[in-house]
Formats: structure tokens, C-alpha cells, sequence
């Protein structure tokens, strides 16, 4: 169920340049049931900046009733939320969409995950899931250099890792699907999250039987009222065919949606 | 004591607080917040006769204090308004609002005749102010003449009340407003959106897809204040009024200026409880400060 | 390199930054903070012919993320403005821009003709948007025919370069511009204030004396983006843009739409160093992002 | 000289309901040289509230490079500057306008300070500077009720002080000008500030040859180029005669005015 709560800052600190990790505690936690989903926060108490912002959950402590955010600070409102300290409080509205099935990978199997950029915090929660679980995990995580790069040890504690840099300040040069075809990986289902661009070129790589990507596109209500981020599904007749990224997904099915 | 009931052209409200068109969609997704029976009204979002996709996204962008939108009117189509979102939303004890868009008075015609006729639509509102569709739309709400010869072919059809939602982008929201009035209609709300535009320094272009969209939020509530004392000072109709609305004080300043009832649109994407919470803020102000009705305060500001 | 200075009709700017009329005075009590050389020119308070004192107090408002002012064109009449203001000002470096006003065209042409006349004022900026008094001033910005015919007879006096005011509060800004550039304008300015208005809870009357007043400030800046970007396509005048600029971002925004030059009014009273702030940040902003001169990035918005 | 500063608050306290004392150091201190005057103070860093707020200086201690202002947290602007703690900074634009003339009275002559509410705190400053140059002050404070009083036993210590709350709670009962009628003050000079009913029948009162009132107007700019501010001479032929509150006053001779 959708809660709107207080929340708690239980930490916070810039883990990478301009990139920052906040802990939140609270009753909320015990809605999330699967990764990938988001929460929608006002970054401040004031009336502006106005609108809340969708960010993806990246780590959830059920037992501890906490779950953790990575997100960029870059305009108003991440800005605003990256002054937080321990003991502040947020105003969380989630859990919120559709996450990653984990169920569509099978003990054994072995999954290929996809991330570029602020795309990668929420491959974070589905790859413990699926170790969990007895799913063998790859990770191709992709940044724009070495400042920007985050989780690369996370990552590698959970399975193989593979990291790209724009700039070849870290891991290997180039895009994240440079990293899959040069070392030929797949996988029984891969999941991506990242820029639409990438996702794009993600599909195409058909590095797996199945997959799953996550989109992002800006929000006004985030739960599915506004008509605010809607998309075009692949096969749409009439034209007038859409599903809402806030409540449909942000997780789709690869090639359900018209990239 | 009930400070809040009233009764307008074809609605009885529990409480003069409701939802505005496109802010609200069809009520489903607040449902799994709260119970839609406590809200006056409900007034969905644009129908029109064929469904609409709307507009390419990027479709909203935030703005000092407000938002701009430029969804394009997408909604599924009058028929399954009706079949699906309307039936549906008759589980509740709610009146709603339909709100009726259309390029030409044609369409705007059948809609109202069709959707009129659901048993819980209590009342049209005719968006004739909706910014962000090229053809048609906006044209109806800019031009006095235009407005009224719509209001009576949409008055003659309709077998419920028809309010028209104005349009702030005029020079003279007064003219508008009569014009309607001496087209039949039985109420107004307003404000629409005002037009603007972000431009995304990065790109040099435009944030929104459509390059322009509606400005809305606390934003714009000056101008929606403004509008609303003229126009309820210059003609008989009620008034619902909206723009900016997101607190108590808010509503409360509305109806200083004329208005009968409330809507809000932004403020539900910024507190999704915002409606709830307002009605019952509402009726402890009015306790607090001894009015013994909402309406005693209407237009007390020039009264 | 000098990424800055403009020309434009009458105008030589070091700089395109400059003050907006009725938020800078006549410049003196800003001339205690900072040298007033560094602007790029300085719009003057409205100059009448007679001298006028106003509205009744309360004059200005607060509004989410703006102001309502109702100052109602205060200043010390044509004679004194010469004598006393447009004198003192000459020990600066600075062309001015008169801000002329008016009840009627006769008003508007003796203002102009003899304020023209004034060595360091360099070009004119008629205030035909003024929503502050009630006789004339809004109607001659409001009424595309009336506007242009004002701005012929003041063509037909000045001595100098002649740039129109536009308001907002009009439905079609770009009929007004095109008007007013058949008149014969030089040059725009754009947008004066909307009309809005706030309510006194405790009174339960509207805050200003005036009753109504006008908006400005980072609340209406995606209206001024958006009427800025219509107009710059839709005539060959040159234009200075205004409206909740603030912070270089927004002179950015502004030129991307279309501006020439940018006019800071209400953010002189949150910081009344921000005329020559922002100029400076320019000037950095441009050299970081390799924009040899802001003319490059005009109207990139919709070229 | 004007100056804009962020001046660091030294400290800050409830000092009555909804009353907040708060004391800040800066550089911008060295150019208070008046009793009386104002600063306008931007309550916070956030665009909104957006315009700045006009402030008395209630106390100043050059030495230390402090001033302490007591203000009344009631709109948006009071309210986000009462949260502001030890160690926060403030966007201060200051000193502003024309204060009290100290040299109004002479040594040894008597001085009738009349004060209401919120006009109370810089009568406090000007108070000391009088007591200092030998010149006997007489108090008159009149508040809402006790809850809203203030300094009342800061005035007692530099001389005679008489309060009147409206019902009766605290001191006599009734309002400034019948405590003045009903003990007889009388002085060489009043100085008063107040809201604006309370400064018209002050100056009815005729309680000493020559006096000062202080007034308060909703202002733009705060330094005299908006025009927002102004009032009517009282003796203005033309009609349009005027006197900017902001930079003309805030201080103006009793009867130069129209009240
Ligand atoms: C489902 C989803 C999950 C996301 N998860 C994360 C995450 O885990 N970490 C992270 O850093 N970012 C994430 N984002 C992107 C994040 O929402 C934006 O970076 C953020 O909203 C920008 O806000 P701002 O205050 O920095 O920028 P501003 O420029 O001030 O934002 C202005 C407006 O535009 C919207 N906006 C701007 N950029 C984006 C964007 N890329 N996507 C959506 N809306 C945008 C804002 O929400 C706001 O309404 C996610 C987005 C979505 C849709
Ligand atoms: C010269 C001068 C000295 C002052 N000294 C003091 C003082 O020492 N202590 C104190 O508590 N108050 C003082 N005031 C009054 C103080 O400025 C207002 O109480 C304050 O601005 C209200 O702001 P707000 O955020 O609480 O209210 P809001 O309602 O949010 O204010 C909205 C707008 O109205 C203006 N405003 C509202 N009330 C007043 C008012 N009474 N006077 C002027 N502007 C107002 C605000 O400045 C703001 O621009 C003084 C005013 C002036 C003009
Ligand atoms: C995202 C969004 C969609 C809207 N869609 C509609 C619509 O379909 N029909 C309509 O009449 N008004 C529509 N509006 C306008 C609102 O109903 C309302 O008039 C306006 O937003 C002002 O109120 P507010 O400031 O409370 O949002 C929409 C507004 C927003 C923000
Ligand atoms: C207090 C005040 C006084 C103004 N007086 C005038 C005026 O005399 N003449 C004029 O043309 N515009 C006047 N304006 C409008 C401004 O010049 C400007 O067009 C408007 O405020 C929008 O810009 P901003 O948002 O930067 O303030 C005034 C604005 C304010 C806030
Ligand atoms: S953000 Fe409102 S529908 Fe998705
Ligand atoms: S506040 Fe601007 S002139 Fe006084």
C-alpha cells in the first residue's frame, strides 16, 4: 500500500562527486516488497522547490525498518535534499510503480544487470535479491569517469562486475554494451536501468532471452493520475495505446514499450 | 452544525472542496489513499469524444512556486469514460464534474450530450480554456462570442448543469464571463492554466515537448484572487474557484474574493491528501473563527 | 573580448543588464552601494507630466515566490524629473531609458517630446501597461489599434530612439507587438506586471489600497519566457526582456527565448546588488560555456 | 554607510509568546550610529519568502560588533528567521533610514519614551543612549496582555516604567495613553513607536513641547527607491508632497506627519 510518511535520515553522505547516499527510517519500509520500485519525496519543507521527486529505492533493511536512496545532486530539489543531516526528516510518498520481478530469474540461473549512471542505485537491491536467492549475478555498470563512479565493490562482492567509463578513468573505456559484446556476456534475463538511450541500445544487444528495463521521465502526481509520464507501448494500433511509467512501471518488460 | 454543505446548480456538496480537472484523472489511483466520499466533487479530467493520446512527453516542468503542463488532453475517450471510469465511480457517494473538452463545438455537443446523461454526473464543465491543444480549445475561451454560442449549443443538449471554465489568458476575464452567463451557463469555474514556458539551458530548447504549457500552483494564485472578485462581483453565477489553492488560508481567501467552492489541482501532486485534509482544516477554521457557514464569507472582500 | 556590449537603437550598452522602471528610482539611493556607470543603461521611474503621488498605502504585497505592487506612478512630474533626477544623473556614464506614462496621448507626446530632448536620455520606454491607475495607461496596452496610434504620435516628437512597454494581460501579446511595431516602435520591452491581487484574512479586505496590483517577480517568469519567445519570432524589433529575472540562469533563459537585453525589477529589492552581480556572472557564464557574445545564443530556442 | 551582509546570529530566544530576542554580530555594526533605525533582513536563504523584512535594532554593542533585535514570529518571513540557531547566518541590508535624535534632549531634562508591542524594542536602544548622556527617562509599554510582554524589567533598571496591557493582565489595565493622562507624565521630549492608532493619540497627548514618533509602512526596497513606503506631509498644499517612511523616517518629528 501507498503510505505517505515522515521519514527519518538515519545517514547521509556523498559517496562519489555531487553523488549521495541517504538511509531513511520508518513505518513505509514495511510496504516495499520488491526492488525497483520508487518513492516520491518533497526535498523540502518550503513550498519550493514544488514538486516531488521520483527516486529509485537501492537497499531495504526490512528488519530495520530503513531503506537507502543514491541519488545525484544536481538541481533544486536533489540539491535541497542533499543538505539533510542525521535526524532531519523527509516527506516520503511510496512505495511506488512496478520494480524488477525477481521471480522471472530461476535458483541457477544467471542474470546480466545493466546500469548506467544514477540507473545503477536500484540494480543494487535486485542483485541481493537474486544472490539471495541462488541467482549468479553479472554486473555492467557504466559512469561518466571515475568521480562519477559508484558501488563498484558493492557489486563485486555480489558477482562479477564490470565497470565502463566514458572517459576510461575507471574500469574499461567506453558504454556499457562495449563491455557486453567485447566480453560476449549474457545471461537466462537481463535487467537495466539507465538513460533511455542506453536502454535502447540494451534491447538491442539481446544478451538474454528476456529482460526487464527500468525508464524515467518526469513526474507530476507519481502515482498514475496526471497523465504526466506516460509512453507508447511497442504495439499500439490506434495510437492512442500508453502506460504510465509512475504506475505501469517504472519497470517494463524489454520491448514492451516503444523506445 | 454543518459549515460546510451547499448546494449549487445540480449539486449537492457535502463540503465545497473538490479535485480539479487533469489533477485528479479519474479518481482511481486516490482511491487506494483515501475514501473518495469524503470529497465534495470530483471533477475529471478532460473528455473527448475520440481517445487522445496528448502530447510528447517532457509534459510538465517545475517552476518558481508553480508548474507548467502541457499534457494534451490525453483520456481514453468519451465511450469508456462512460463504460469504465464512470461506473466505477459510482461506488462512491460523490457528485461528479465532467469535464468536456473538444476541438468543435460538434464534439463538445456530443460529449455533453452523451456523458450528461451518466447518473452520476451531476454537472458539465465546459473546458473551453485548455492551452495546450493547437486546434480549437482555447480559441472558444478567448473570444467572447465564441464562448456563448458554445455555451447555448452545449446548454441545449445538456440534461444537467453546465459550468465553464474560463480561461485567465484574456484582457478581460469580466466579458468572458458575461458572455457565458448570457449563453445559458448555470456556473463558472475558474482559473485555467496561464501560458508559459521553461527552457532547459542545457539543450537551448524548450523543457516541454509542446514548448509551451499551462502554468499552475501557488504561482499564479494572485491572478486567480483577482480574477475571481472581478468576476463575481460583475455577474450572478456561483463560482469554483482554483488556482494555487494548497492551504486553508488559501480557500479562505478565495471566498473572501467571491468564490462558492474550492478546487485544487497542483497542490494533489505535491500532498496527495491535500484534499481530506482540507476539508477537515476547513471546518475547524470556520469553527475557530465562529462562521457559522463557508458561504457568509463569500465576497465579503468587496461586499 | 568583450562578450557584453550592445547595440541596439539609440543604445550603446557596455553591458545588456540594466534596472527595470519603478524598482531603481532615479538611481540615487542605489547610487550610495555601487557605481551606477557599471549598468548597461537604467530604466527611470515613470515620468508624468504633472506630479503625481500614487495609491494610498498599503502599496506592495507578497505573493508565492512574487510581489503586487500599486504604486500608481509616483514621481515629482516632467520638470522636476529634468531638472532635479535626469541632471543628477548625468555624472555617470550610463545612457538612460525614460519611462514615460500617461493618461491620454497628449499626456504621452508632451512627456516624450521634452524628456527626448534630455542630452543623456538615450531612448524612451512608453509605459502602456501600467495597471496601476484607472484612467487610461492599461487601455492603451490592451487595445492593439489604440497602442500603435499612440506610439505614431510619439514617433512623430521624439528625439530618440522610442521602445514600447507590452503588458501581459492581454490574449494575444504578438497582435499587441506587431501593433505597436506598425507604429513605428524601435524596440519592446517586456512584460510589465500581471494583474493580481491579495486578501487580508483578519480584514477579510484585499492587502493593497488599490485593491488590485501588479505581479512580478520569479513567479511569472515562465509567462514573460513564454510571451518573450512568441514575440522575438513574430516581429523584427529588438527586445528587452523582464520578468522574475533573478539569477544569471534566467538572463540566460531569456536570450534563449529571444531577448536582446534583460531588465532587473523586483530582485533589486531582495538584493540590491544584483544588477552589477549578475553582470559580472555573465560575463563568467559566457566564457565558461565558450559564448564568444551573448547576441550568439538569442532566440537558439526556436532557430 | 549601507551595508549587506551575513551576519552570524550570536543567539536567539522566545522571550515572550511568539516574541524572539535574537542578537547578531557583523561588521555592519561599526555603521549603526542611531538609536531607532531599522535593518531589512532576507529570513531566509530559500527564494521564498521572497522579499526582505524591516527589522528595529533594539540594542547595539559596538564593541563586541553585535545588535540585538526583538521581533514578533507571526507570517512567513518572522517565522522562518525564529528558526534560525547560534551559529546561522543572515542576509542583513543595513543600518536603514533616520532614527531617534538623542540630541533632542539635554542632559538633565526628562525624556517620556512611549512604546507599543512590537514598537517597543527600539525604544530600548535609545533608552540606554539617553540614560548615558544624563538625560532621565520615564517608560510607558503597553502590550496585548502578559503573555506578549517583554523587557519590561530592562526599562525598570534604566528608570521610572509604567505598563499597560489591554486586559488588565499585566501593570494597569488600558492603553498607553491612559496610563500617560491618568499619572500626569509629562517630560521635555516623547519619543514613541507603535502602530499607528496608538502614535496618533500619543501625539494628542501633548505630553512634552516637542517629540518623535516612529513609524512602520509595508515596504519594497527599504532604501528609498520604490516608493512603496511613502505617507503625506502634513502640511502638503499640492497633494503630492510626500515622505518615504523608509529612508525619510522612520523617526519623524510628532506633527510632521499626517497620520
Ligand atoms: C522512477 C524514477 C527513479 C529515479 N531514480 C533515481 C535515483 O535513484 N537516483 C537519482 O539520482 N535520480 C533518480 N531519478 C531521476 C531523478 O528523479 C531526477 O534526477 C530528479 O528529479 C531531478 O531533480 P532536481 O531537483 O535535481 O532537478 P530540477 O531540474 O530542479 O528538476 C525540475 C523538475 O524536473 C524533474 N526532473 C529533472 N530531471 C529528471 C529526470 N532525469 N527524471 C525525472 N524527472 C526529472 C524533477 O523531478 C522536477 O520535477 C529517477 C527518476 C525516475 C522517474
Ligand atoms: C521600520 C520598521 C521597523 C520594524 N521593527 C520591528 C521590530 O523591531 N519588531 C517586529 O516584530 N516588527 C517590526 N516591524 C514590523 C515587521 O516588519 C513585520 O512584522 C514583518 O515584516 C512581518 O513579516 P512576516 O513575515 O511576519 O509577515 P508576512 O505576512 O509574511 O509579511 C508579508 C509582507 O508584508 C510585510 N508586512 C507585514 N506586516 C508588516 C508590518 N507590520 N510592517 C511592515 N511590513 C509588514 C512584510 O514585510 C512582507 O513584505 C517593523 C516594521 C518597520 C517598517
Ligand atoms: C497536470 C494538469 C492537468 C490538467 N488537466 C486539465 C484538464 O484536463 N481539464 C481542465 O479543465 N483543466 C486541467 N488542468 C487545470 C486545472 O484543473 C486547474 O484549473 C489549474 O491547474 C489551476 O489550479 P491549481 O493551481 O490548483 O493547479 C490541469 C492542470 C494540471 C496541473
Ligand atoms: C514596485 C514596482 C514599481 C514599478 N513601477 C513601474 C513603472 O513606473 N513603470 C513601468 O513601466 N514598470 C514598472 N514596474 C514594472 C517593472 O518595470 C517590471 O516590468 C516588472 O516588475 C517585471 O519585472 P520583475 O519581475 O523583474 O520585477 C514596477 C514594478 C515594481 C515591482
Ligand atoms: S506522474 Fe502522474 S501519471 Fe505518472
Ligand atoms: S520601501 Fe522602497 S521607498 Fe521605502
Amino acid at each position: 500500500m501507498i503510505q505517505k510518511e515522515l521519514m527519518t535520515v538515519v545517514s547521509q553522505s556523498e559517496i562519489a562527486k555531487n553523488i549521495f547516499e541517504m538511509t531513511l527510517k520508518g513505518a513505509l519500509v514495511d510496504q516495499i516488497d520488491q526492488p525497483g520500485k520508487f518513492v516520491h519525496l518533497k526535498a523540502s519543507e518550503e513550498m519550493m522547490p514544488l514538486l516531488r521527486r521520483p527516486i529509485s529505492i537501492a537497499r531495504i533493511e526490512h528488519d530495520k525498518q530503513e531503506f537507502t536512496m543514491i541519488y545525484r545532486a544536481e538541481g533544486a530539489g536533489t540539491t535541497a535534499l542533499s543538505r539533510k543531516q542525521a535526524g532531519d526528516q523527509v516527506d516520503v510518498l511510496g512505495p511506488l510503480g512496478h520494480g524488477f520481478p525477481v521471480e522471472a530469474a530461476a535458483p541457477g540461473e544467471t542474470a546480466l544487470l545493466i546500469g548506467g549512471g544514477i540507473g545503477v542505485p536500484p540494480l543494487y537491491e535486485l542483485s541481493r535479491r537474486l544472490n539471495q536467492k541462488g541467482v549468479k549475478t553479472i554486473h555492467v555498470l557504466g559512469f561518466q569517469n571515475k568521480e562519477a563512479a559508484f558501488y563498484t565493490e558493492e557489486f563485486a562482492a555480489l558477482g562479477e562486475t564490470y565497470v565502463a567509463t566514458v572517459d576510461g578513468s575507471l574500469g574499461e573505456q567506453g558504454f556499457v554494451t562495449d563491455v557486453v559484446t567485447k566480453h560476449g556476456l549474457r545471461g537466462d534475463v537481463f535487467y537495466s536501468c539507465g538513460p533511455t538511450v542506453m536502454l535502447k541500445a540494451v534491447e538491442k544487444l539481446h544478451a538474454a532471452p528476456k529482460g526487464f528495463i527500468s525508464l524515467e521521465e518526469r513526474m507530476g502526481c507519481g502515482i498514475g493520475a496526471c497523465f504526466a509520464c506516460v509512453c507508447h507501448p511497442a504495439a499500439d494500433e490506434t495510437g492512442t495505446g500508453y502506460l504510465k511509467i509512475c504506475s505501469d512501471g517504472p519497470v517494463f518488460k524489454a520491448g514492451e514499450v516503444a523506445l | 452544525m454543518n459549515r460546510l454543505a451547499l448546494e449549487l446548480p445540480g449539486l449537492s456538496l457535502k463540503n465545497p472542496v473538490m479535485p480539479a480537472s487533469g489533477c485528479f484523472g479519474f479518481g482511481r489511483e486516490f482511491s487506494q489513499l483515501f475514501d473518495l466520499s469524503t470529497l465534495g466533487s470530483i471533477m475529471i479530467k478532460a473528455t473527448t469524444e475520440a481517445p487522445r493520446y496528448g502530447n510528447a512527453t517532457p509534459r510538465v516542468a517545475e517552476t518558481p512556486g508553480g508548474m507548467l503542463n502541457a499534457i494534451g488532453l490525453q483520456n481514453p475517450g468519451l465511450e469508456r469514460v462512460i463504460a469504465n471510469e464512470l461506473e466505477w465511480l459510482k461506488q462512491f457517494d460523490v457528485p461528479i464534474i465532467a469535464n468536456v473538452a473538444g476541438s468543435q463545438t460538434e464534439d463538445y455537443v456530443q460529449v455533453a450530450k452523451e456523458i450528461s446523461k451518466v447518473e452520476n454526473v451531476h454537472a458539465l464543465e465546459l473546458n473551453i480554456s485548455c492551452p495546450n491543444v493547437k486546434t480549437g480549445g482555447i480559441a472558444f475561451g478567448t473570444v467572447p462570442e465564441t464562448a456563448k454560442e458554445l455555451t447555448k449549443h452545449v446548454k441545449e443538449v445538456s440534461e444537467v448543469p453546465v459550468y465553464v471554465k474560463l480561461s485567465p489568458n484574456v484582457t478581460n476575464i469580466v466579458e468572458m464571463a458575461k458572455a457565458v452567463e448570457d449563453g445559458g451557463a448555470d456556473g463558472i469555474t475558474m482559473i485555467n492554466t496561464l501560458i508559459g514556458m521553461r527552457i532547459d539551458l542545457k539543450t537551448g530548447r524548450p523543457v516541454l515537448s509542446n514548448r509551451t504549457g499551462g502554468l499552475s500552483g501557488p504561482a499564479v494564485k494572485p491572478v486567480a484572487v483577482r480574477m475571481v472578485y472581478e468576476v463575481s462581483q460583475q455577474t450572478n453565477l456561483p463560482i469554483i474557484g482554483m488556482g494555487g489553492i494548497s492551504t486553508v488560508e488559501d480557500i479562505i481567501e478565495f471566498s473572501l474574493a467571491g468564490a462558492d467552492a474550492f478546487a485544487i489541482g497542483t497542490a494533489n501532486f505535491v500532498n496527495p491528501f491535500v484534499c481530506p485534509e482540507l476539508i477537515a482544516e476547513l471546518d475547524q477554521y470556520l469553527e475557530a473563527h465562529n462562521v457559522d457557514h463557508i458561504s457568509e464569507l463569500k465576497g465579503r472582500s468587496w461586499k
